[in-house]
């Protein structure tokens, strides 16, 4: 039986370590936020300002001048701080950031990822996503692992105008995950989801990738 | 000298011209300087391009200069969900240019500080690099990208004092902090204008000298684009 | 996580290794790390390349460090009257890189921002840019600066909550603020260690994020190097 | 009879306009502080990280984490702020402060400046003077017109290492002004101190410039 996405964002969050700073992704990537291990410190980091982000808050603590990068209202903690736009990213750059989950269209075996825009259809924009993948110390992808036609994301190379190449650290799917151990060797199959074989994701895949599961 | 103006529209007064380029504090609508915004679309004046996060929704922050059709170009992030900037994009009346955000604050903060060009990582391999000099340093590939200098930067703080020393509040910061010093002049509007020496020295975010010109915009009625909340536990 | 440490030497612990490379906060005497220094010198790490504004008075700041020969290279704007200094670098057994105050503190705010390189127009047409690259930017001429990045960097705060969030006072902030971000980990001594949420979080200098080990350093007997006094008006 | 030190920085002064944003070298420069013309508000920066510096301090006030670029202990103003390095020469390279006055060792008529080093002496460095030249909107220097050994200082061309190229606005001298308009034109005697002919300047300058008094 696939992942469904609470199962991967939580599968993500087993990724944290005790002491990280992580900048979460829209969508599944929020998530994670709520999978967080018992004993494990985590700090959450908002593009837009802000290191120590909160749960929502309660309706009477509403504050329009807290927002993240989702421009969605959120609290503050006791160790929140605030800083600008640039000094946000010099910290994202910087490589300050241990770890960013972003969502994805394509990931490419050479762990090039898309996930900004489809030509022909309108433009929004790559807001941050390109500074993170180009900053954060380890970069965990978590999609679907086909797309809605059923075609595989995880490609030889990808087709979508790119947002970074050779970034991505780990792919967490509805089917499995793949890992590398840096940027000069090829994605590993290391987990698949319960029911999932090799196999099956193999015939959902493009990507070359080795097994070890 | 004069630092404080009455209200928006004479705080403008002298600075803008047909053709001309601003910066523009807020992401999404937090932020912003709505007072400011108004003025520019009361003013009338054309043909502008806009450095900024966002570009507002329908009717809201920047959006409403693009209802005005006020804007030649953005130089923008994300530009979310606008049906009339979508139209005006599509049909070519409008031109945007996409800048990955750490990018876009960093040329702002670059150009204020006297630097024409900086390397950056962030687009290397994608289109935000084409046309770009890419440059290897230690083995790894950047790209230069150039700092942004606008004839007009407008802001939107919290306080300030009758100094122009001023602070933010919380996520309102920000492009606002860059973006202030990237201009040749920059106008600020605040929430509350307070006497010299009620700020803490040591906790002001935009020294005076860059808020040439100041008006309080109280009261705001801010938006909010996505209300998330929580449900209290109860006892 | 563990990020407070109960003396200098421990918070060092492990971090050190001849012929590193380091960013020492500091203006002159004010706002040096001196706990840390004397961590430095206590062990005997040797052949350093430091990055730091000044290089200290004789027995004071990094003026230590050259007294017990630790250092190999300096990078500073200001070497100021320091015996010892002058010795070594005449003699030839001390090496100093020349570096523009604001070049300086820039190339340490790039490093630590991920930005390997930068044009500026300090130093155009100096020795400060020979053998630097040129490139014209609309007309005018700018160098290009390398952004540093240490394998340590040790600062001197005011307080710091247990989340590593630090405040600096007064202009004991100067070089502290951009060379915290610009190594592989950087090491804070504070005057004080406060609760979480006791700093108002609108008023950080230096997020957490930055300050990996902290220690409190107190107390305190701040030198001064030039002591100049008004007197009072008689009534 | 020549100007005497307080009577250069008395001059210097009065390029100050209200509302300035300025920057005072060591020696001399400081000086300029004690002559500001009255309604004329100036705010004073320091590199190190300050804008808004007050008289030296009382006795009883004196706080060693409140210096001055010089290194002085000086007092701070209610509108006082403070900030980092990289941020107060973010200030002055980007051109934001209006006018600094400098001490010279050499000026060409190009509007050249040494002002850091002598070879063969000792080398303390440049500190903050090549960015105040590149960066600060209008450069004064305020120096003795001739060398101790009677040599001139206004000269063709420096002999000395460079502080910056074509970026002074006026001299000051003890003697004379010079100014020019902009950074094409050549240099213009302006002024002459109590006594002083434009022969006894012309004597002791080996710079070109042109005469306008």
């Amino acid at each position: 039986m696939p992942w469904d996405r609470n199962q991967m964002a939580a599968r993500a969050a087993q990724e944290l370590q005790d002491g990280y700073y992580v900048n979460l992704g829209i969508g599944i990537p929020t998530l994670v936020a709520n999978h967080i291990p018992a004993g494990v410190e985590v700090t959450l980091q908002s593009e837009n300002g802000m290191l120590g982000i909160g749960p929502f808050p309660y309706e009477d603590e509403i504050d329009p001048d807290l927002i993240n990068a989702g421009k969605q209202t959120i609290s503050e903690l006791p160790s929140t701080s605030y800083f600008g736009s640039a000094d946000s990213f010099a910290m994202i750059r910087g490589g300050h950031i241990d770890l960013t989950v972003l969502g994805a269209m394509e990931i490419s075996e050479k762990g090039d990822i898309a996930n900004w825009m489809i030509p022909g259809k309108m433009i929004k924009g790559m807001g941050g996503a390109m500074d993170l993948v180009a900053g954060v110390k380890k970069i965990i992808v978590v999609m679907d692992h086909c797309a809605k036609d059923g075609s595989p994301k995880f490609i030889p190379g990808c087709s979508l105008p790119l947002t970074g190449t050779n970034v991505v650290d780990m792919i967490i799917t509805d089917l499995a995950v793949f890992h590398r151990a840096d940027h000069d060797s090829p994605f590993e199959l290391i987990e698949l989801a319960p029911g999932v074989s090799a196999e099956d994701v193999a015939a959902k895949t493009t990507a070359h990738y080795d097994v070890a599961v | 000298m004069k630092r404080i103006y009455p209200d928006a529209q004479t705080a403008l007064e002298g600075l803008l011209f047909d053709g001309m380029h601003l910066c523009v504090g807020g992401f999404g609508l937090c932020g912003i300087p709505e007072r400011l915004i108004d003025a520019l679309r009361d003013a009338g004046v054309k043909d502008l391009t806009i450095a900024s996060n966002n570009a507002g929704i329908e009717n809201e922050g920047l959006g409403k200069l693009l209802g005005s059709r006020q804007v030649k170009k953005m130089i923008s992030s994300y530009v979310g969900e606008n049906k009339e900037f979508e139209r005006q994009f599509l049909s070519g009346e409008l031109e945007v240019e996409f800048c990955p955000q750490g990018t876009l604050a960093e040329r702002c903060r670059a150009g204020g500080a006297g630097i024409p060009g900086f390397y950056t990582k962030t687009g290397v391999g994608t289109q935000v690099a084409e046309g770009k000099e890419v440059k290897n340093f230690d083995g790894d590939d950047y790209i230069l990208e150039r700092g942004i200098f606008a004839d007009l930067c407008l802001i939107k703080g919290w306080k300030a004092d009758k100094a122009g020393n001023l602070i933010f509040r919380k996520t309102a910061r920000n492009f606002n902090a860059p973006m202030a010093t990237a201009g040749k002049i920059c106008v600020a509007e605040v929430e509350e204008i307070v006497e010299v020496g009620d700020l803490d020295p040591d906790a002001i975010h935009l020294p005076g000298i860059y808020v040439k010109r100041l008006i309080s915009g109280a009261p705001y009625d801010k938006k909010i684009e996505f209300r998330m909340t929580r449900e209290r536990e109860t006892a």
